[in-house]
């Protein structure tokens, strides 16, 4: 029994980081409606920018969390600046922008290559941390840390757009982006912030799967793609789903290897999206 | 009008989009080889029945019935030729990046996939496209893309193509929604003169339309929709002068 | 279609050309050159372990050029990216062979590299020497092909008995990555160890790039072994170990040779205590090579095959000295080292090209440091 | 020369690549990200079969074709339900099943060991194995996969396909079952890759899993973008540059330590300023 609340506890924790990447992955699908594969590489470039503040330059360490999520957030508005909104504006379609998205995610990963070199980090100074016993499993202080984090964001997010005129307006463009600039909403503005947000959220997943494990330049594309599985079995572009598909992922990954050898985990989360795809393709939640 | 004149009715149609009845429990009949147009004000369901006509909206509830005989509770869009049935579509559906003769000679090709693998068009093929696209006076536009057409003569490639399609197949029915929309007042005399061949070569056309004097000039049966649900029909005299016709469309 | 065809031959007469041009004017000018190729993932997963590699044969080469070269020429590196993908070592091995004409290739590092460069080497007659490849699929890929690195069946066995017959130990759990040499090496530790009398409770792997083994190791755990055989790379066995003290995973844990890379014991601090694991017989890098790497790449990390890419370049410089750059000279020359002493290992070829023998001792990490196993 | 000859080889390959998937993605408008599952199928029935079983060349080449078209009919099976980024997400799923599948299976594949020692071609006791005769295999095999899809997208079957990608429900609407479209070209695609598939595992001699990741396909994918979507001779140019960009990126002397990456971040920009500035690739006659 212990192995069954055991591998649960893992998944809970796995889907605590999907559910990061796939908030803002959803909610950039939400107001852009195209497949942002850049939004891998800026997991990776939030995990740097913390990298080199903390560890390089010895900054504090919360301060640190704060301005590489700011960087990384910065990182996505400026990919939307100088690339998709000018692509939006020529009203491409959206298979032109996944496309685009693909070329920046290859350069900007190749960029931290270059100057990070592709060594594996990691972030956490505390070893040897003493496992909390939860339900019969263990948990350290990271992944717990990292499942509140998970958790303050959601409810931050879902604060936000609830409860401020912003928030309207991200709705309003979901729902129909044509109606929203006819009723005088700035769309270019919110979409930026919106990738500024949404990007800033993958910059933490960076930082603290940075803590768990570690950081390397071509983390990106898994985070990325659990991120996109997390959203699509959630429902796309629906944000609380995207959190329910994440956990839904996590524990099905986790659960799934207790029956079949570990190294097909990535197979598993790909099998669950087809079987999602045929049968529920609207994910749990329809937006 | 006798029942076996009737070539299409529906019992109790009824189509819903999250939880509001576009189409609500509708029970009409379209007389053999007559134009019957369909009017009503905007959001009255037209555009949703001939979707669902024509399977692009699956049927809620109810079904169609085709030629008396055929019962339908489902149709999937790409039965509709075999029970002789094509369609314009509202907003201009056209194939953009295609020069504009492949619009309309893509329709008039074999339907199975390996029929289609190793078929050329022969000239019998050119010529019915060239038939076609001449009527609607586009055979001059061939070469071109579609997507290089002005807003006009897009909607007439839109009819030149189920013309073709008609042609070629013994199509008995065709739904044309709103053909006249945005036409110059050429190209209406145009669509008009085709609709009224098309009826006298025997054919049921099914009309959407908001100009009451073509409705007038073209139709010989009117039914009038509200709400999704039937309102009215008769002769487009009797149906245009009466009065819940016009409260409808004026709006309560 | 035509015109396809047209601008085809445009740019292959072009780059024909281009190729031409720099061959005759390397040649000209620069006989007091040897040129040799270094070959291995400088991009994709495996880049850091190439990167390591890189710097360490950069350092023996500046070693040599300041010792005042080979019979007083210079050698000169000329390194590509084989991305641990068959096609791409080809496409390097290729354009090093014809066109940069080298005399011998260091590399690749994965078997995939050395396999796919294997037929383009011997065809040329050109030295491939791999410091990394432990295929044994490469022990007869042919004439010119050679290896400083042992053929994964050695410590394998070497391990199996160790555990077996050493520690004593019945139950063992098994842990690896997917990769040719990880699993050679589980490989043969598992087909010796069952000999010997011992029981596999366990065998779990995980993709070479993946960093959460969580789940692999609850299902570990819950076997209840009493020893772990984990073969992994530095990344894979820094999560690893971490991700085992957390989940309470008490058996001790043995690894392969890939552990002498300091910056494990550095990052795992006291969660690798107990740990244990092969090195080749009482090699500790000399203090002064771990700096001068260190230097090269900017950090601390000294992978296992960086010291034997440092070896591999001494040896054909050793052998050169005599040899000249004659390349079947070369070879009958690489055939003949017997016990160089290199600072990876002791080497002698066999016929194959392979190394003889491979003698280990066991490492223990106590206090965050790795020590002789008592 | 010899350096020539290899490049010319690889183009040949990639160009057969980028023509079988421009017909799923340049004719159809269906962005298949998984292409090189197909490939590696290809790849892997020639390198199992002339290896473990000692079958001819030729033969394990119809035999790879056959498994490959033979997945594709399954997976296009769901896939062909689907269309735009869903489409590209499930194909993108799929190769990552069928790269689980090429390491994890041992009995079948030898995993990440790979396959080596995998025969060049023989034929009625013509051999193939110098560098130049296999050039000449391989573009017979490019020109009859060349002649192969302009027969396709010549067809009525091909207009069919264009007008699937203009508007599928439209053309539903005249009676086509689209879905049997769809279904058939990816099949047929598949089968082509499979063709590169074989001639790879059988010029460079070996076979393993890293070959045929996501990333290889987004880079099958980028030929075609590049060279222009919906046009073959397109799918020839782009494989020439691209796989050539990198050769040449290799003497254009970019500092040692950075030049590998400095070449994807050339090759991640391409693909940004295209996507920017000629959406529709070098000859393309379709714009995404």
């Amino acid at each position: 029994m212990e192995i069954l609340s055991q591998l649960i506890l893992n998944g809970v924790m796995a889907g605590a980081l999907y559910a990061l990447m796939a908030l803002g992955f959803n909610l950039i699908y939400g107001v852009t409606r195209f497949f942002n594969l850049a939004h891998g590489v800026l997991a990776a470039i939030g995990g740097y920018a913390f990298f080199t503040l903390s560890k390089m330059l010895g900054l504090n360490i919360y301060l640190s969390v704060a301005t590489g999520v700011a960087i990384a957030g910065l990182a996505g508005y400026g990919f939307d600046r100088l690339v998709y909104s000018k692509l939006r504006k020529r009203k491409a379609s959206n298979l032109v922008l996944l496309v685009a998205s693909l070329g920046v995610f290859t350069t900007a990963q190749a960029a931290l290559s270059i100057i990070f070199t592709s060594q594996f980090q990691t972030l956490s100074e505390t070893a040897g941390q003493e496992a909390l016993s939860v339900l019969g499993g263990v948990v350290t202080r990271t992944q717990v840390i990292i499942i509140f984090s998970s958790l303050a964001s959601m409810l931050g997010l879902a604060a936000l757009l609830n409860g401020t005129s912003f928030g309207k307006a991200v709705r309003a463009i979901s729902d129909d982006e044509e109606v929203a600039r006819m009723v005088g909403i700035n769309t270019g503005r919110v979409t930026g912030y919106v990738f500024f947000i949404g990007s800033a959220l993958a910059g933490l997943a960076g930082i603290l799967v940075g803590f768990d494990t570690g950081i390397q330049p071509t983390m990106g594309m898994g985070l990325l793609l659990k991120g996109v599985i997390a959203s699509i079995i959630g429902g796309v572009g629906n944000i609380y789903g995207g959190v329910l598909g994440a956990f839904l992922l996590g524990l099905v990954e986790n659960l799934g290897i207790w029956m079949i050898p570990g190294e097909w985990k990535d197979a598993v989360s790909f099998l669950l999206l087809i079987v999602f795809l045929v049968f529920r393709p609207q994910g749990i939640i329809k937006r | 009008m006798t029942k076996t004149d009737a070539i299409l009715k529906t019992k109790g149609l009824t189509k819903r989009f999250d939880g509001v009845r576009a189409v609500d429990d509708l029970s009409i009949s379209i007389a053999k080889g007559k134009v019957t147009s369909v009017i009503g004000p905007n959001g009255s369901g037209k555009t949703t029945l001939t979707n669902v006509l024509s399977g692009l909206a699956e049927i809620d509830g109810g079904c169609v019935v085709l030629h008396g005989t055929v019962t339908l509770k489902k149709i999937r869009p790409f039965d509709m030729p075999s029970y002789g049935m094509a369609r314009t579509f509202q907003e201009v559906r056209l194939f953009e990046q295609m020069p504009v003769i492949d619009n309309v000679l893509v329709v008039l090709t074999e339907r199975s996939v390996f029929g289609a693998l190793f078929e050329r068009h022969g000239a019998f093929h050119e010529r019915q496209a060239e038939e076609a696209l001449k009527k609607v006076g586009l055979w001059e536009k061939r070469g071109g893309l579609a997507s290089g057409l002005s807003y006009g003569q897009r909607k007439l490639l839109e009819i030149a193509r189920v013309l073709a399609v008609s042609a070629g197949r013994q199509m008995d029915i065709i739904i044309f929604d709103e053909p006249f929309a945005g036409l110059f007042p050429k190209m209406v005399k145009t669509v008009s003169s085709i609709i009224r061949e098309l009826r006298d070569e025997g054919r049921t056309v099914i009309l959407i339309e908001h100009n009451m004097d073509l409705i007038r000039e073209l139709s010989d049966h009117v039914i009038v929709m509200d709400s999704g649900r039937f309102l009215a029909e008769g002769s487009p005299a009797e149906v245009l002068e009466r009065r819940d016709v016009i409260e409808a469309y004026l709006g309560e | 279609m035509k015109k396809t065809f047209k601008a085809l031959f445009g740019v292959i007469a072009l780059i024909s050309l281009a190729a031409g041009c720099s061959k005759s004017g390397k040649e000209a000018g620069e006989a007091n050159i040897i040129r040799i190729g270094s070959v291995g993932p400088l991009t994709s997963d495996l880049a850091y372990i190439g990167e390591n590699m890189k710097a360490a044969v950069e350092l023996a080469s500046d070693e040599i050029n300041s010792a005042g070269g080979i019979k007083g020429k210079k050698i000169e590196i000329i390194y590509e990216d084989g991305k641990c993908d068959p096609k791409e070592a080809a496409n390097a091995a290729n354009k090093l062979i014809n066109i940069d004409k080298v005399t011998a290739i260091i590399g690749g590092l994965c078997s995939s590299e050395t396999l796919a460069m294997a037929p383009l080497a011997e065809k040329s007659k050109v030295i491939l020497l791999s410091a990394g490849s432990t295929n044994p699929g490469i022990t007869n890929a042919g004439d010119y092909i050679f290896r400083n690195v042992p053929s994964d069946s050695f410590q394998g066995v070497y391990a199996a008995k160790y555990v077996r017959t050493k520690l004593n130990k019945q139950r063992v759990a098994l842990l690896k990555c997917l990769s040719d040499w990880c699993l050679g090496v589980n490989d043969s530790f598992k087909a010796e160890f069952v000999r010997l009398g011992g029981e596999i409770v366990g065998e779990e792997a995980f993709p070479q790039d993946s960093r959460d083994l969580r789940g692999q190791l609850v299902k570990i755990k819950a076997a209840n072994p009493e020893l772990v055989y984990f073969v992994s790379y530095t990344e894979g066995t820094i999560v690893g170990l971490r991700q085992m003290r957390e989940l309470g995973v008490k058996a001790p844990v043995f690894g392969a040779d890939a552990w002498s890379d300091p910056k494990i014991w550095e990052s795992v601090k006291g969660d690798g205590d107990g740990a244990m694991y092969l090195e080749p017989a009482n090699k500790a890098y000399p203090e002064g090579f771990v700096d001068a790497l260190s230097k090269k790449t900017g950090g601390k990390e000294i992978n296992v095959y960086a010291p034997r890419a440092y070896d591999a370049l001494k040896i054909l410089a050793s052998v050169m000295e005599t040899a000249g750059t004659d390349t079947v000279l070369i070879k009958k020359g690489i055939y003949g080292v017997a016990d160089y002493k290199g600072i990876a290992d002791n080497y002698t070829f066999d016929a194959n090209g392979d190394i003889k023998n491979a003698d280990y001792s066991v490492r223990e990490v106590r206090g965050g440091k790795a020590a002789g196993a008592k | 020369m010899d350096y020539i000859l290899h490049l010319a080889t690889l183009v040949i390959i990639y160009a057969i690549l980028g023509l079988s998937l421009n017909l799923v993605v340049g004719y159809t408008g269906l962005l298949a990200s998984g292409h090189a599952a197909f490939y590696g199928i290809g790849a892997y029935s020639t390198a199992i079969l002339t290896t473990s079983l000692g079958v001819n060349f030729f033969a394990s080449m119809a035999a790879g074709i056959a498994a490959s078209a033979g997945a594709a009919f399954l997976i296009g099976a769901v896939l062909s339900r689907f269309d735009g980024d869903y489409y590209a997400l499930v194909s993108l799923g799929f190769n990552v099943i069928i790269y689980s599948v090429f390491l994890n299976w041992h009995g079948l594949t030898r995993g990440p060991l790979g396959i080596p020692g995998v025969p060049r071609p023989a034929l009625f006791g013509m051999d193939f194995s110098s560098g130049v005769f296999f050039l000449a295999l391989a573009a017979c095999f490019l020109a009859l996969t060349f002649l192969a899809a302009r027969f396709v997208a010549r067809s009525s079957f091909g207009r069919v396909l264009k007008s699937i990608r203009e508007d599928e429900k439209a053309i539903q609407v005249f009676g086509y079952n689209t879905v049997y479209f769809k279904l058939a070209i990816f099949v047929i695609s598949a089968g082509m890759a499979a063709v590169a598939g074989s001639l790879v595992a059988s010029y460079i001699n070996f076979v393993d899993p890293s070959s045929f990741t996501v990333m290889e396909s987004v880079f099958i994918l980028a030929i075609i973008i590049f060279g222009g979507l919906s046009s073959l001779k397109g799918s020839v140019i782009g494989a020439l540059v691209l796989v050539l960009l990198p050769e040449a990126l290799r003497f254009a002397g970019f500092p040692q330590a950075i030049a590998a990456q400095m070449r994807h971040v050339v090759y991640g920009l391409f693909l940004v300023v295209l996507m920017l500035y000629r959406p529709q690739g070098l000859f393309g006659e379709f714009k995404l």
